[in-house]
């Protein structure tokens, strides 16, 4: 099993010890650790089960690629399920469990389905599980269902912050290996600016335990020179622990920094999402080791041979005493030398080649290292962790030759270049005969606004995985990145690398070349979704060509892992099964994000009360105090009704009607849009976006105005105010104001630009106060300063002036059939003039009210609310407000829409009042009425459906509106309205002024 | 995220500054049109996979409209220009017809 | 067609599967049909199979420019419900929501239809009254919805939190019927059903062109050669207006971008779909225990098939307000699909001017949820010639005479 | 006579940079071509400044003139002497077209200090706040999170944001949480 060896390891540092927690079993580790590295110190080799078969999993990899190591970090409202332990950096007191068991990790019930894979293939839910057909609803899914998943889901909500930080830049570097380094050093000293990130919290990538020399120095001091360097250019950001995410249209990118996680609960922000705006992106991204398929090639103890290598130099953590290589490349034979190098036995290296040569070959031979060549392995032996390899010929078909004991093996199958961000916005890919990977073709680069291309590969991202060759591309990449954006102090120079290039590496798909199916039933390709050998031949075989079909047919690639590990592997074998080129099969599309990122970093900091803006009214606090009950209308919040202490909601609405009826309401209306339309053809503009006419509105006077759409849709009412001869004022609804702005402005600027016209949207500079009932003009009268008379200021009149000492604007308009005068005070006066309304009101026992009492008043007097007798379809005349639409205008906007046949058709619904034949009912809200006939398609057939139905305090009955197919004809009938229970309410069809009929009322 | 320059302001803004508006140089069919040419107006808008001329408006900024010619399939902008106008621009059309020398201006 | 079950699932098994013939033929094209369908999408595929079920016609050639199911069938966030207020939408939803029911005994192919549930929230008091005028509707219609109290939903689904402060859920409208399906098995098990009818489906095979004379249409241009047909469908959601502009005719039709995205796999912790229309955002947790969420599309015109991330985060932070649980999942991936936006947002079923030609497109952000309802009554419209009744409403005409059928009246988005 | 109030009331956060209620201000805005002269020489008549370049800010006495779009100004001066600026301008602009209008109520000033306050603007501006690239003299209006605003640096550690005065005290409470100690990424240098 793995331990940690008595000396070495790079990053961690000895004096440093700290206590983690797996399955609740504490353990310690070293500051420097990543979970992974420590946990196989502490010699835990299985920390996970598959998803599929729940077989035993260890850990593969030592980066962003693991499939297996997946764990729930941390407990309680943080804990975080499926964080991968080769990313995540050991800290005191971390706590981890592994997932997808029961009841342990150790016994897994579930991996009794890996005893029936055989009967569980690719796909094999399509062909099954179909009958009896209650049996899918009621017993197969739920059992899928319940085996579904790895980690567990959070059940709580997450404390910790987000945010977003906007950053720009020239040139934008993601990896800060040696190309990465050396290609922001190229740019930087060219004169961009250069922001370079890498996702792992060192720079140098895998330089130094791969024994680069540059320059004559180590890696690890070139690297540490570079960064210096870098850091003392004024130019230049270097930011660690920060991905590169997501590569989007016009060259953005998204970074995901991971500023938090090693302090849970102290750090202030624990994920930062960056959005980048760069001139140029230079992806020095790196490479990814591939494994290789044989069976059992997943168990605990086969590794990645690079990560063999990175346990060993990066962590002094030793894999197993005995680590077989098995390799299609000279790099696994690094891995042999670094075990040998370690003080631990390499019982053999398999190299599939049939004449492996080369200076490293001979380094091993020379160390005394048993090399097999033209060997593969036929079968890994062992279940919850390796204990040794069968040999066989990789030309056959697997006889075993001979069984080597072991407890680790390291396979090296060549590399492949990370292209996730190359592809994410369409850069293309080419497939590298000799190398046998997928390598961005630098002529058909991801493109921008300027159609030229805006990412720029650098190092082993290109494709050549020799130092040297890599430097020289890198250094080049960041240079032509500077260049294309202005930046140029002439060719950089260029690092040398020492040594020579490795040979080809060999293609190998499947181990051994012959492997009957047995063997390729147990050889993996997808370790977290159990995807086989098999599994991919089976696709093939059964139609599923397409490489997008094949995926999603075996779920290869699939995985949280995102087909790091499995893609290449995958293709291989299908466009074996196929008998296509491996181009031609092509690659599955790469999406955002390259590796997961939490669902709080793309939320960002909007959450809890930053979630969504709220707009308040200058009166805002007044209503909070007095224990209002809020409505949200658009963003602002308004007063629904003011219980008082025990009062129902409906109690508080009736008694706020009754009182302002019978004395003097107060209504805080400042979410009225206002908008100011002024200027020598602001009347002829205004003629065009009404339906009325308002050309002919007197100077100081009012009218209630109507708005339609191009397509003859009423979508915005309000009364308009003619202040001056060229200035008026259009108030909306509450939340309509900006949009109605927009509106206007759009037709200003792009249809009738010729008009003189400006418009400003005023609503916030004032407050407005609704003071209405009969007893309203002697409160007025009583704060002086203005003459309120019927005469001085008759209905649907405006007057300027000073109340109480405050400028305002009073308008004598009408939304509950009272007395009304809406009063228009600067915002910042506004809770003045309130407090003294509700002052001198008092001894009238002045009562502020909410919209709902303002809703049934104005449904008493069957005025009409957008949003309740308007639902996007209804045009004016279906409310009985043709009076508003202009016969004379030759045009204006919704004009032409209004004579199309669907909307002249007599048979349209129209809006009638309701009274119910019990007056105590209220008929429920969107009840419909029927016919008692069926319609064309079968269902009930109905006549129309109730727009606003109230209690009314004021007539002691229920009163409704509804929009009825052909309602002005129906005056007097009885229509069948049906309830929730199929009962029916009978109710007769009356006009919709329920009260007042002559607006007496206002009139005085 | 599209990044469209303001002609207006001159900002490069970035498409969470911007509304788009659909389609740009529509002719409005008013009272005294047919049937087909209103609901042309209406609802047949150009929808080509390709060079698109379109109307934004820089909503959180100037709050102006103006017009951008655009590629729909690679989203390449071939220029930003006044919206008081019914017709492209020469410049524009130069622009276009520089990246895309077999363009021609749809009937 | 070898018989799928778990009787020839165990004999396959015992000689290593290597008895499984393919779902589907993959033919060459003939030099003519009876009927060409443009696109192997769900809805395509689906025609055909109707076409062959319901009305016998085999002589038919499904032409597909790449994999079939490969549009819009395989980005969904495969959200099944007919909960819709206007009947001429309930109608064709409900008759694809019936459809799915037995898909998968009828296909003999495991579609996964999984009637879980589908919970509309209402989160402002206008969306309360909206949704219950939609319930009554439903009820009128013969669709089984109700509204349901905010405990109630809390008890169906009880990662929810209803008292978010800033749109504290009101109710709800509960489709119990409702549900999802796993998207790629329709397209296949609707590809293996036409097939073993005598339907042909040509992938890799590109409309490049379309042949008429002055009786109506003759045929098409491919990239695998001219092929002559009596009778030509487009159902080609996402390139519906270049069909049209190859065939010579205009569509009220705009093609957008839609984004959707998945977490990484967890425990199952959401039983049923959940709709927020007021927060713009809807989840569902497959299968496989990944939360799938539905974004909004973008305002404007946009053939690339990528996410863009600026609409996920109005989306995910509207569901983390209404899941606070979710903030700690991780995204796995996101991505982007075309669809087809018309002047009402509802679709587009009928004839075109050009004789012989019809077309099946403009389903918006909703097309999934259609497929059997829309393939049934294209099958029916092609069969007879002429519009049935579930298609006929849904005639390109009805925008000439602005007989809008707009379902965003029930302040309800058509996801 | 009561006294006017401001959204803010005052309110102040101190963090990593220190937030606060920029008080009453008077606002006026002007609707009228800008690259017409005469309206120029009203304005300098009226204020005694120039016309702002595109984006740029011109000042004189008080008064600070804010170009916000090809046809607008946004004119800041003392709460009380706005009436009059309104009044002057008015005169001077006496047969142009043009739109005067007292705004000072419409808006609020949010005044941001401290080392860091380019870093809390570029946590929800999308804008290139680097140095050199957003200096003194420069007015940008763009959102900051989801709330329309207009910014402006005084210095390289005092900015001024103005937004609609019914957001203001969500505005507030956003910058004071972008503000919070140690959540600066120090990234401009």
């Amino acid at each position: 099993m793995s331990s940690r060896l008595a000396t070495g390891g790079r990053r961690i540092d000895r004096s440093k010890r700290l206590s983690f927690s797996f399955n609740g079993t504490k353990l310690t580790g070293f500051e420097g650790d990543t979970l992974a590295s420590a946990l196989l110190a502490n010699g835990q080799d299985l920390v996970g089960r598959s998803f599929k078969y729940h077989r035993p999993r260890g850990i593969v990899a030592a980066g962003a690629e693991e499939p297996n190591a997946l764990v729930a970090l941390g407990q309680g409202d943080r804990m975080e399920p499926n964080q991968r332990a080769t990313i995540t950096e050991l800290f005191d007191g971390l706590s981890a469990r592994s997932q997808n068991h029961w009841p342990s990790l150790q016994f897994d019930i579930g991996a009794i389905n890996a005893r029936l894979s055989r009967f569980l293939p690719a796909g094999f839910y399509y062909k099954t599980f179909m009958q009896p057909r209650a049996a899918w609803k009621h017993l197969f899914e739920p059992v899928i269902r319940k085996s579904a998943g790895l980690g567990p889901a959070p059940t709580q909500g997450d404390p910790d912050r987000y945010e977003y930080f906007y950053a720009h830049t020239d040139v934008l570097v993601a990896g800060g290996g040696i190309a990465g380094l050396a290609a922001a050093r190229a740019a930087a000293e060219a004169g961009a600016r250069v922001l370079l990130v890498e996702q792992d919290s060192r720079f140098g990538g895998r330089s130094a335990t791969d024994g680069v020399v540059i320059d004559g120095t180590d890696a690890e001091a070139w690297v540490a020179e570079q960064v210096a360097a870098l850091s003392a250019m004024p130019n230049v950001d270097l930011r660690l622990r920060t991905m590169a995410a997501g590569v989007y249209d016009h060259g953005y990118v998204t970074l995901y920094e991971r500023a938090g996680d090693r302090d849970p609960g102290a750090a202030p922000v624990r994920h930062r999402l960056w959005r980048v705006r760069a001139g140029r992106t230079v992806t020095a991204t790196g490479a990814i080791e591939r494994p290789i398929s044989f069976a059992g090639n997943d168990r605990p103890g086969v590794m990645l041979a690079s990560a063999v290598r990175d346990y060993i130099d990066l962590y002094a953590v030793s894999p197993g005493d005995r680590t077989v290589v098995v390799t299609a490349t000279d790099d696994g034979y690094r891995t042999a030398l670094a075990v040998r190098d370690a003080g631990l036995d390499v019982p053999a290296v398999l190299d599939t080649r049939p004449d492996p040569k080369g200076p490293l070959v001979d380094a091993v031979r020379a160390r005394g290292i048993r090399v097999e060549a033209g060997r593969g392995i036929a079968k890994v032996r062992g279940t919850r962790r390796v204990t040794g390899v069968d040999i066989c010929a990789q030309a056959g078909e697997g006889a075993v030759i001979e069984h080597v004991p072991c407890e680790c093996v390291a396979m090296a199958g060549g590399w492949s270049p990370v292209v996730h961000l190359w592809s994410h916005c369409g850069g293309k890919l080419l497939w590298d005969e000799t190398a046998h990977h997928f390598r961005p073709d630098p002529d058909r680069p991801p493109t921008g606004a300027d159609g030229q291309g805006f990412a720029v590969t650098a190092g082993t991202a290109s494709g050549p995985m020799d130092t040297g060759a890599a430097l020289a591309d890198a250094v080049e990449a960041g240079h032509r990145a500077a260049k294309a954006l202005g930046h140029d102090k002439g060719a950089p120079r260029i690092p040398q690398a020492d040594g020579t290039a490795d040979g080809p590496p060999a293609a190998v798909w499947m181990m051994p070349h012959g492997a009957g199916p047995e063997l390729r039933g147990k050889a993996f390709l997808d370790f977290q979704n159990d995807v086989k050998v098999s599994d991919v031949q089976l696709a093939a075989q059964e139609g599923y060509q397409s490489v997008e079909h094949t995926k999603r047919y075996t779920t290869l690639g699939m995985a949280t892992d995102q087909g790091k590990l499995s893609n290449i592997n995958g293709l291989a074998i299908l466009s074996d099964s196929l008998g296509a080129p491996i181009p031609e099969v092509g690659t599955t599309t790469f999406r955002p994000p390259y590796t997961p990122i939490s669902l709080g970093a793309v939320a960002g900091e909007a959450r809890g009360s930053l979630f969504k803006p709220v707009r308040r009214t200058p009166i805002h606090d007044w209503h909070a105090d007095a224990g209002a009950v809020w409505e949200p209308v658009g963003d602002w919040r308004r007063p629904y009704c003011y219980p008082k202490d025990e009062e129902s909601h409906r109690d508080a609405v009736n008694r706020e009607i009754t009182a302002t009826r019978s004395g003097v309401g107060l209504l805080d209306a400042s979410t009225l849009g206002k908008i100011i339309v002024s200027g020598p053809d602001a009347a002829a503009f205004l003629d065009l976006t009404y339906t009325n006419m308002m050309s002919s509105l007197k100077v100081g006077r009012c009218r209630y105005g109507l708005m339609c759409t191009e397509n003859g849709f009423l979508f915005d009412d309000g009364v308009v105010v003619r202040l001056s001869e060229d200035s008026f004022l259009c108030h909306t609804t509450s939340g309509g104001s900006d949009r109605v702005h927009a509106w206007m402005e759009e037709w200003l600027q792009t249809e009738w630009w010729d008009l003189k016209v400006w418009t400003s949207n005023v609503t916030e500079q004032f407050g407005q106060i609704a003071i209405v009932g009969p007893k309203a003009r002697s409160v007025l009268e009583r704060l002086g300063g203005m003459d309120l008379s019927a005469e001085a200021l008759p209905f649907m009149a405006m007057a300027e002036g000073t109340l109480g000492g405050i400028g305002v604007r009073i308008f004598r308009i009408s939304f509950s059939g009272e007395l009304s005068y809406e009063i228009a005070v600067p915002a910042g006066r506004a809770r003045a003039l309130w407090d003294m309304l509700l002052a001198e009101g008092a001894a009238d026992g002045i009562t502020p009210y909410g919209t709902e009492a303002l809703h049934v008043m104005r449904a008493e007097k069957g005025y009409i609310m957008i949003g309740d007798e308007t639902d996007g379809t209804v045009i004016p005349q279906d409310l009985n407000l043709g009076w508003a639409v202009s016969k004379k205008k030759s045009d204006f906007i919704g004009k032409r829409a209004m004579e199309r046949s669907a909307l002249t058709d007599p048979d349209r619904k129209q809006l009638v009042g309701l009274e119910t034949e019990d007056p105590a009912l209220v008929l429920p809200d969107g009840a419909h009425a029927v016919s008692g006939q069926t319609n064309r398609f079968g269902q009930q057939e109905t006549l129309g459906h109730v727009t606003s139905t109230y209690w009314s305090p004021t007539l002691n009955r229920s009163i409704a509106m509804a929009l009825v197919s052909g309602g002005s004809r129906r005056m007097g009938e009885t229509l069948d309205f049906s309830l929730e229970d199929g009962r029916i309410a009978k109710a007769r069809v009356v006009d919709p002024v329920f009260l007042d009929k002559d607006g007496e009322r206002q009139n005085v | 995220m599209l990044i469209l320059r303001c002609p207006y302001c001159g900002v490069d803004a970035e498409e969470t500054d911007l509304a788009p508006g659909g389609e740009a140089h529509l002719t409005r069919h008013g009272p005294g049109s047919d049937d087909a040419e209103f609901r042309d107006y209406l609802f047949q808008r150009r929808n080509p996979r390709g060079v698109h001329f379109e109307r934004w408006r820089h909503a959180f900024g100037c709050g102006k409209w103006f017009h951008a010619a655009r590629c729909t399939q690679t989203l390449e902008v071939f220029g930003t220009y006044s919206a008081q106008c019914s017709e492209p621009p020469e410049e524009i059309m130069t622009a276009i017809r520089t990246r895309r020398p077999d363009w021609e201006m749809p009937a | 067609m070898k018989k799928y079950s778990v009787f020839s699932l165990a004999r396959e098994a015992l000689r290593y599967h290597s008895g499984w013939e393919r779902a589907w033929a993959s033919p060459d094209p003939k030099a003519e049909y009876d009927t060409i369908i443009v696109g192997a999408g769900g809805h395509g595929l689906a025609t055909a199979y109707y076409l062959a079920k319901e009305h016998g016609i085999t002589n038919v050639a499904v032409l597909e420019k790449g994999w079939l199911g490969g549009g819009n069938t395989g980005r969904n966030t495969t959200i099944i419900r007919s909960n819709y207020l206007q009947p001429e939408s309930a109608a064709i939803y409900e008759k694809a929501r019936g459809l799915y029911e037995g898909l998968s005994q009828e296909l003999n192919f495991n579609i996964m239809f999984s009637p879980r549930g589908v919970m509309m929230l209402c989160q402002t008091q206008h969306e309360l009254r909206a949704m219950q005028r939609t319930a009554h509707a439903n009820r009128l219609a013969g669709i089984e919805t109700e509204m349901v109290s905010p405990e109630r939903v809390k008890e169906i689904v009880p990662i929810i939190e209803i008292d978010g402060p800033r749109f504290p859920v009101l109710g709800g409208l509960w489709q119990p019927r409702g549900g999802t399906a796993r998207h790629d098995a329709v397209a296949w098990g609707y590809a293996r059903g036409a097939s073993a009818r005598g339907v042909d489906i040509i992938q890799q095979c590109a409309v490049t062109g379309i042949d008429r004379d002055a009786s109506g249409v003759t045929g098409v241009q491919t990239t695998r050669g001219p092929i002559r047909c009596k009778k030509l469908c487009i159902v080609v959601a996402g390139s519906s207006g270049v069909l049209a502009d190859m065939a010579g005719f205009r569509l009220p039709v705009e093609s957008v971008a839609l984004q959707a995205l998945v977490s990484e796999p967890v425990k199952p912790c959401m039983d049923c779909v959940v709709m927020a229309n007021t927060v713009h955002g809807y989840m569902s947790q497959s299968d496989k225990g990944e939360m799938v969420i539905g974004g909004g599309a973008d305002g404007f015109n946009n053939y690339t098939q990528r996410g863009s991330f600026q609409h996920l985060e109005e989306t995910v932070r509207a569901l983390i307000e209404t899941f606070p649980m979710i903030s700690r999942l991780k995204m796995l991936r996101h991505w982007g699909g075309i669809v087809d936006m018309t002047g009402d947002r509802s679709p587009i079923i009928g004839q075109t001017p050009v004789p012989g030609i019809f077309i099946n497109c403009g389903w918006g952000t909703g097309g999934f949820k259609a497929i059997p309802g829309s393939g049934w009554a294209t099958a029916e419209m092609l069969a007879k010639g002429t519009p049935g009744t579930l298609a006929a409403p849904f005639s390109l005409d009805r925008f000439t005479e602005g007989r809008m059928i707009d379902e965003s009246v029930a302040a309800a988005v058509a996801h | 006579m009561s006294e006017a109030v401001t959204a803010l009331a005052g309110a102040t956060y101190e963090g990593a940079v220190t937030v606060a209620d920029g008080g009453l201000t008077g606002m006026v805005q002007l609707r009228a071509d800008l690259a017409d002269a005469a309206v120029a020489t009203a304005v300098k008549a009226a204020t005694g400044a120039d016309l702002p370049d595109r984006r740029r800010i011109s000042a004189a006495k008080e008064q600070r003139l804010l170009w916000m779009s090809p046809d607008e100004l946004l004119i800041l001066t003392d709460h009380g002497a706005a009436p009059d600026l309104v009044k002057r301008l008015s005169t001077e602009l006496t047969g142009q077209h043009a739109l005067v209008l007292d705004l000072s109520d419409a808006r609020s000033r949010i005044r941001l200090s401290g080392q860091g306050v380019r870093e809390v603007l570029a946590k929800g501006a999308p804008v290139d706040l680097a140095p050199g690239r957003f200096e003194p003299g420069e007015v940008r209006r763009t959102r900051i999170g989801q709330i329309a605003a207009a910014f402006w640096l005084l210095s390289e550690t005092e900015a001024e944001v103005i937004c609609f005065r019914s957001v203001a005290p969500f505005l507030f409470d956003w910058l004071s949480t972008a503000a919070r100690p140690g959540s600066l990424p120090g990234h401009f240098r």
